[in-house]
């Protein structure tokens, strides 16, 4: 049964779970190396560290999904050597992926069986299933297909599907990070009751507060190294970023008394048909756009965010042209090529397979985009010295580290790949640019380049349409922002009035009080 | 000496168990006969396609003399090799093009047919015939004809019902086809497809059946009537001794029952009284008193077809045979 | 009525081949592999077949030795497919390609020789019902294997767990995986059945249909099998329906020719092909908001480790 | 132990160059294997099928005559391939395109029609192809339809057309009724490059169309569109470039190949039309595309490869009495041997030997 140690006492038993000197190589690339780590029972642990620090291959090993190349994992003050996921599930290791692990042409109830181990029939799991989930007040239907449902009660299947294993050390790798606040809060609570309850919890996260208000122990990760572990909460947002990082992180600075002209991108009245089954309706999207001016998009994600960049980018079109305006020109009906052409530049969420063919040259990929504007060709022939030229010119302007002068997109490291795409568009000089999750899985020292980049176009008068789930990087760059929610976009509030409290309201769907609304818009 | 080489060119594979396989036993008989004083190759599934030019070429190319080409769509290219090595003599199966060095040789079926006509009007008690055929050219119609015109000499009002499978072969379509028939009511099978599928399916339902090309007693025990056996070897190897002896001419063979290019398999699963019919018929037409096409023969469209041969259509008429005679109610494809 | 009976009796015959490897097909491509070999694997699966039932004078012994031989060839195909990450449709063709010489060459030796085919089922009163009997209870055993395997396949897919774990990786091979599953392995399993059905269905053709082997005697029935899958939107009940339906105008058209239609055979014979086409593209049409194909069909999947 | 993959960071360029040649060693030791168990002597058997091939001009001639259908057809299909595109049914388009080019030189004959008559012929049978292509690519974009399914059921569909065509009101009047048209007049055939020989024109037009492909994929932006929608289909829609548009051009184009050396085939090398025109060309194809990995100048290599391999057979089938079914199994294990040995170029192979932690690569 669980341990009955109370509260934060574990001195003189063994850790729940050690491990010793754990390495996971990938061919010549160090994901994990050498990393020790203890987890106590009644212990909510977290695990921080930049993007690519390998907190998810360390996890992913604890939880037997991967193999170390070195490395020893104790459980219970015994070695094991994990055959896959579900010896970890028997032992007592639940995980909640950071990205879904569901089957969205699945019922709820099949998803949460294929997460457990069989040994009870479908109906007393159902049975029990129901039961879980209004104990710890994660509501579910389980006779729903994954595909019906928000992202919210995803992450709702995930954590109903590892608490139904009862286990005694569950794993979160990056919970919150399609949660609303108000979500988040709600996950919070549930994770104080498991606390309660004796079990352990190994809690990734980006969000700093959060760790501080939850966490009792941190360990912090950089390059695959352990760096440090400590009490967060005696540790203040900046300090933990600093051994994060492993330096102060650079302040953006965005130049002020920016001149606000005439809109260059205006929606009106944008309403789209979900394109596959599982997509969102567009209802009713209006705003407008000057140039010097940067509109933040908040939301959480699968609101419609994708489905407005592909109104916008022209990946899908409207069949009224007045309802996507671009410079002044009723553009609804024009192809994405066709919008570039008008002076619009795009930057999608999915960096490789959207943004880039993954198996294809940076240079073949400038020309992906950069074939609209003109001088990469000529009569129908690629200029390959021009696209050349551009790949150089990003490499350049924007610091990408890359290993040869022309490598395939595939083989840059996620902050570089970002960066070389933003640079793509930026050099482009565009007069609109539409961004979607610019920072996402970005460590801060090229998310800091990124949004500068993005403030010095807007300053240059460009106007920048920027999505994002991260709510401190609006505040950081936007003039404005509003909320995405069920693909209806709330009016904009001014930077300064948008509280975190006002946003997650807007997030979670409740509409903020009229006479705040009417405020945000007469500002 | 150095062997005189001889080559084949065949359609299929030599284990199709019909046309090819029979061409190959005559190769067999060939050999064996002459196996001293010659030597064979021959390339199998050779397409009538393009490839068959360079096929044939390449045979001449190893050094073979004499070389039969054994499908009527090798005629065009037997004919351009043929022109280009004027020194190799060439025969061609069932065409009609030749040259000084390309002979032609085929076989009358349709006196076998005439045969099994007879045959299967005695022995149907529903009067109804199923006939299997495989595409409508000349060979297949003057046999279905030939058929009819037989038939009817026993039972005016004899019936035949005609599946065409648009293939030579495909054993599953060829068996499908004869279900289809027998459970339309014909109770004796007739094939110019070259699988045993539908002798197999008339012995299964225990109805009647004739072979086609080769021996198909092992497929129907109780149900071959007889069969048309395609006999090759007598032919090859009066060709090869010609060409041995320096006598190769080029000619037109065109053989019936009498110059033994094709056989009736023995008479089987019938009454005494039928197999002497069949015998008496087989014999008449061996001596050239019995002719299957003997003049008067009324076509479909209920008139006379021109007599061009005195008192039977001649060759060319049966060559290039595109109608159906009266009693067939059924419209030939391509009319 | 005799009529409707043995039309009835025909099509059974003609479309259980095709529903045999349809099945087998339908449960590959649920676990989210696409294997178009299904014609190479028949055709080894038809020699060896009959090799094995020529040898030993069992037609059972001849239907394992054609489940053996196809699923060796699927092998192949997951050896290629699945553990070399290899493009499916490439690798699939050239198991066709492969399949039509091997079983040449196997089948070379047995060309000509024939053996009693498989025996038809026959209970004194009940087969002797008129119209029904022989339709129930006077099949041939790979009628009723036939029937059992779509049955069976059904139950498997959405009444065990096991198949809700192959519908899975069908569904999301990379969930399937965090979740800890061995979907390479399960994969494999799902194309060795695949395999297998193949290989009985080429087997059928020359232990009942038509008791001896013929190179090339498959004609393309693999293919259609494949076509079926499609055709059935991956679910057995409507795979039934389909490789009966096509049964049905394969033995309809000849049964018109019989009945003297006058319509040109080449265009009778061309029928089930396009029946095929138009059928695609009305099940294709009618199935609008989103597909129901194994959302992971055909990809490659390599995990980490 | 178990095999297992390790996705490389980038392409390998040194395996892309060796991996042809190692597939084709495993081949050739494989076959030696099989050779052995048929009782023939291997080297001999190689000789015949590699060497003796290349050794004369008449066997080089009928090699690129062999080649100019397969590397047409192959390049066509290359280009639906890199766009994701499966068309299967280029059987079907060859035949199509022969019958629409026969149609003029059917209804011209014995006319004193001049010398545009090939031209016209060359043209028709492309836009023929091109047409019956895009039965099956229409369907796929408009309904969804598996175009892989449909482009190979109207194979069949067209050879019985051909076949009924043939039979029925194009026989030749003159021809006893079996199933051929007439021998087309000079003017409506594909003229030779050598007297005597079988070399024809066709061979300058697929050298040419192989040209033209590796311009167009190697320097266009239209062959970049097609490469990037096969590759990376959303990234491509991002790019601008529309997949629908694409799987309709490459299959049109693809169809407009396969006709064109329908109509090739038959006013050239067979002279008439006839049913069996294609002994499987548009499938053999298929191989050759892949075989060449999809680029053009790898097609052309590919094409004349296995033409070496079709003439081969024969000779090892005249010398040494090897059935033809081997050159069958031959040409699908080289597939397999270079399908296997290309996945080298994005994975690194490993053995692991599971609780012992202990791996080693290879490759
Ligand atoms: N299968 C793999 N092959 C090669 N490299 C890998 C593989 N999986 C992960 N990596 C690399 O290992 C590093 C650590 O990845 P990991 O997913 O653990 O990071 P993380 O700390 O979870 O980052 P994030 O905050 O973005 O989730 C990254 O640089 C990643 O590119
Ligand atoms: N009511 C239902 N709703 C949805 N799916 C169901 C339902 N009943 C059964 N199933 C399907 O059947 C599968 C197996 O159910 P069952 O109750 O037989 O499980 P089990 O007894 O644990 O299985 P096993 O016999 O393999 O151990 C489920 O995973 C599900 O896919
Ligand atoms: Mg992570
Ligand atoms: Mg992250």
């Amino acid at each position: 049964m669980l341990d009955p140690t109370p509260d934060g006492q574990h001195s003189g038993k063994s850790p729940l779970l050690r491990t010793i000197g754990l390495t996971k190589r990938y061919a010549d690339f160090l994901a994990n190396d050498c990393i020790d780590i203890e987890i106590w029972p009644r212990e909510i642990h977290a695990l921080l560290g930049e993007n690519g620090a390998g907190k998810s291959t360390l996890v992913k090993a604890i939880y037997g999904l991967i193999q170390p190349s070195a490395g020893e994992i104790h459980w219970q003050g015994e070695r094991i050597v994990l055959s896959g996921p579900s010896e970890a599930r028997s032992r007592g290791i639940g995980m909640v992926f950071q990205h879904f692990s569901l089957f969205d042409n699945l019922t709820v109830a099949e998803n949460v069986a294929l997460g457990l181990d069989g040994k009870e029939s479908f109906k007393d799991m159902s049975a029990r299933l129901e039961q879980v989930s209004k104990t710890y007040g994660l509501p579910l239907d389980p006779r729903r297909e994954v595909w019906q449902l928000s992202v919210g009660e995803r992450q709702r299947i995930e954590i109903v599907r590892a608490l139904m294993q009862d286990p005694k050390f569950l794993i979160l790798d990056e919970p919150t990070a399609v949660l609303t606040p108000q979500e988040a809060d709600q996950l919070f609570i549930v994770l104080e009751r498991l606390k309660a309850e004796g079990r352990a919890i190994l809690y990734i996260s980006h969000k700093l507060e959060e760790v501080k208000r939850l966490c009792d122990t941190a360990t912090i990760l950089r390059g695959g190294r352990k760096v440090a572990t400590c009490n967060p909460r005696l540790e203040t947002a900046a300090s933990l970023a600093r051994m994060m990082v492993g330096g102060e992180v650079k302040e953006v600075k965005g130049a002020s008394g920016r001149k606000t002209t005439l809109p260059r991108l205006a929606v009106n009245d944008l309403s789209l048909a979900p394109a596959e089954a599982h997509g969102v309706r567009l209802e009713h999207i209006s705003f407008e756009l000057k140039g010097g001016e940067i509109l933040g998009i908040a939301g959480v994600a699968g609101n419609g965010q994708d489905e407005l960049f592909a109104a916008l980018s022209g990946e899908r079109l409207s069949k009224d042209p007045g309802t996507v305006v671009i410079e002044g020109i009723a553009a609804g009906h024009l192809s994405i090529t066709q919008r570039r052409k008008l002076g619009a530049a795009f930057v999608p969420e999915e960096r490789l397979g959207h943004g880039t063919a993954p198996r294809m040259r940076l240079s073949e990929n400038a020309l992906l985009t950069g074939h609209a504007a003109g001088g990469m060709v000529h009569r129908g022939f690629i200029d390959t010295a021009a696209t050349l030229r551009t790949v150089d010119r990003a490499t350049e302007t924007f610091d990408v580290r890359k290993a040869k002068r022309d490598p395939e997109a595939a083989s840059l490291s996620g902050g570089n790949l970002q960066k070389f795409i933003v640079g793509r568009e930026i050099l482009r000089n565009p007069a609109v640019l539409v961004v979607s999750q610019p920072t996402w899985g970005v460590d801060a020292g090229a998310a800091a380049v990124i949004r500068q980049a993005l403030l010095d176009l807007a300053t240059a008068g460009a106007a920048v349409l920027v999505t994002s789930q991260d709510l401190d990087e609006l505040a950081e760059i936007a003039d404005r922002i509003a909320v995405m929610f069920h693909g209806k976009l709330s009016a904009p509030l001014s930077a300064r009035e948008a509280s975190r409290e006002k946003l997650g309201l807007l997030m979670g769907g409740s509409s903020l009080e009229p006479k705040e609304v009417a405020h945000a818009a007469g500002a | 000496a150095d062997k005189l080489k001889v080559g084949f060119i065949y359609l299929g594979p030599i284990g199709d168990l019909g046309w090819t396989y029979q061409h190959d036993l005559g190769r067999q008989a060939l050999v064996k006969e002459l196996g001293d004083k010659i030597e064979t190759t021959y390339l199998e599934n050779v397409p009538e396609g393009p490839d068959a030019e360079r096929s044939i070429e390449q045979l001449v190319r190893a050094g073979n003399k004499l070389i039969f080409t054994t499908s009527f769509g090798y005629m065009d290219p037997t004919l351009k090799v043929a022109k280009k090595y004027p020194n190799v003599h060439f025969e061609h199966a069932t065409g009609y093009k030749r040259n000084p060095n390309m002979s032609t040789y085929s076989a009358k079926w349709y006196q076998g047919r005439y045969i099994q006509g007879l045959i299967a009007a005695k022995m149907s008690k529903s009067g109804v015939l199923g006939y299997i055929g495989s595409f409508p050219i000349p060979e297949v119609v003057s046999g279905i004809n030939a058929t009819v015109l037989a038939a009817q000499t026993i039972n005016p009002n004899i019936k035949v019902k005609i599946i065409w499978a648009n293939t030579w072969f495909d054993p599953g379509k060829e068996a499908d086809a004869a279900k289809a028939l027998i459970d339309q009511g014909a109770d004796v099978i007739m094939q110019h497809t070259d699988s045993p599928a539908a002798m197999q399916i008339a012995s299964e339902r225990g109805k009647l059946a004739f072979g086609q090309d080769s021996e198909m007693i092992k497929f129907g025990p109780k149900s071959q009537l007889t069969s048309i056996l395609d006999t090759w070897g007598p032919y090859y190897i009066e060709r090869v001794k010609a060409e041995l002896a320096g006598t190769w001419k080029s000619e037109d063979t065109w053989g019936g029952l009498d110059s033994h290019m094709f056989a009736m398999a023995p008479y089987t699963n019938m009454p005494d009284d039928v197999k002497k019919m069949a015998e008496d018929a087989q014999a008449a037409i061996t001596a050239g008193k019995l002719h299957p096409f003997k003049c008067p023969i009324v076509g479909q469209d209920g008139k006379p077809v021109e007599c061009k041969g005195g008192d039977h259509l001649d060759d060319g008429q049966i060559l290039g045979m595109n109608f159906y005679v009266k009693g067939i109610d059924d419209k030939l494809p391509g009319k | 009525m005799e009529l409707v009976e043995a039309i009835v009796l025909a099509v059974l015959a003609a479309s259980t081949p095709l529903l045999i490897a349809a099945t087998g097909e339908l449960v590959v491509e649920r676990s989210g592999v696409l294997n178009l070999g299904v014609e190479g694997m028949m055709i080894v699966g038809a020699a060896c077949g009959f090799a094995g039932a020529w040898l030993t004078g069992s037609i059972l012994i001849g239907a394992l030795f054609g489940i053996v031989a196809g699923t060796l060839m699927s092998l192949v195909f997951a050896l290629m497919a699945l553990g070399l990450a290899v493009n499916q449709v490439a690798t699939g063709l050239a198991l066709t390609i492969l399949g039509v010489g091997l079983s040449g060459l196997i089948g070379a030796g047995f060309v000509g020789e024939r053996i009693t085919p498989a025996v038809h089922l026959f209970i004194p009163v009940l087969t002797d019902i008129p119209l029904i009997g022989r339709v129930l209870f006077g099949e041939d055993g790979f009628v009723y294997v036939s029937i059992t395997l779509i049955i069976a396949v059904w139950w498997f897919l959405y009444r065990t767990r096991a198949g809700l774990i192959l519908r899975a990786c069908g569904d999301n091979h990379v969930s399937a995986h965090a979740l800890g599953y061995p979907v390479l392995r399960i994969r494999t399993f799902a194309v060795m059945f695949g395999g297998a059905c193949a290989g009985l269905a080429g087997a059928y053709l020359p232990l009942a249909y038509t008791p001896f082997f013929i190179p090339g005697m498959t004609a393309g029935r693999g293919w259609i099998a494949l076509a079926l899958v499609v055709f059935s939107s991956w679910r057995p009940g409507r795979l039934v329906v389909g490789a009966y339906l096509f049964g049905a105008v394969t033995i309809l058209q000849l049964h018109a020719q019989g009945w003297g239609v006058g319509i040109p055979s080449q265009f009778m014979s061309a029928l089930p092909y396009l029946a095929t086409v138009i059928v695609l593209v009305l099940l294709s049409r009618a199935r609008t908001g989103g597909s129901t194909a194994p959302a992971a069909l055909g990809t490659v999947f390599v995990p980490d480790r | 132990m178990q095999l297992v993959l390790e996705k490389r960071a980038e392409r390998s360029g040194a395996i892309a160059l060796v991996s042809p040649m190692i597939a084709i060693g495993l081949t050739i030791v494989t076959m030696v294997i099989l050779f052995a168990i048929l009782g023939k002597n291997p080297l001999l058997a190689l000789h015949a099928y590699f060497i003796a091939p290349l050794t004369d001009g008449y066997s080089l001639q009928e090699i690129a005559v062999k080649a100019t259908p397969l590397v047409m057809i192959a390049i066509g299909l290359s280009l639906c391939y890199l766009a994701n595109a499966w068309n299967i049914g280029a059987e079907g388009q060859f035949l199509i395109g022969a019958v629409a080019g026969s149609w003029i030189a059917v209804k011209t004959q014995g006319t004193d029609a001049g010398a545009w008559v090939l031209p016209a012929m060359l043209v028709l049978a492309a836009a023929a192809g091109a047409l019956y292509a895009l039965i099956p690519a229409i369907c796929k974009v408009k309904f969804g339809a598996s175009e892989i399914l449909t482009s190979l059921m109207l194979v069949y569909v067209a050879e019985l057309f051909l076949d009924y065509l043939v039979r029925g009101p194009w026989r030749d009047p003159h021809g006893f009724n079996f199933p051929t048209t007439a021998e087309f007049d000079p003017v409506a055939t594909v003229p030779l490059l050598i007297e005597g020989g079988r070399l024809h024109l066709g061979s300058i037009i697929a050298l040419l169309v192989v040209a033209a492909a590796a311009i167009l994929l190697g320097r266009s932006i239209k062959g970049f569109e097609i490469r990037v929608v096969g590759a990376a289909p959303r990234a491509a829609r991002f790019g601008g470039f529309n997949a629908n548009q694409l799987i309709i051009l490459t299959f049109a184009v693809s169809g407009a190949l396969a006709g064109l050396a329908g109509i090739i085939e038959v006013a050239g090398p067979v002279g008439h039309l006839q049913p069996g025109i294609s002994p499987g060309y548009g499938f053999t194809a298929i191989i050759v595309a892949f075989l060449g990995r999809l680029n053009p100048l790898g097609i052309l290599i590919a094409g004349l490869f296995l033409a070496l391999t079709f003439i081969g057979g024969e000779q090892a089938q005249i010398a040494m009495k090897i059935p033809l079914d081997v050159t069958k199994v031959f040409q699908g294990i080289l597939l397999f041997y270079v399908l296997a040995c290309d996945s080298l170029i994005l994975y690194r192979f490993k053995l692991v030997f599971p609780n012992r932690q202990v791996a080693h690569g290879a490759g």
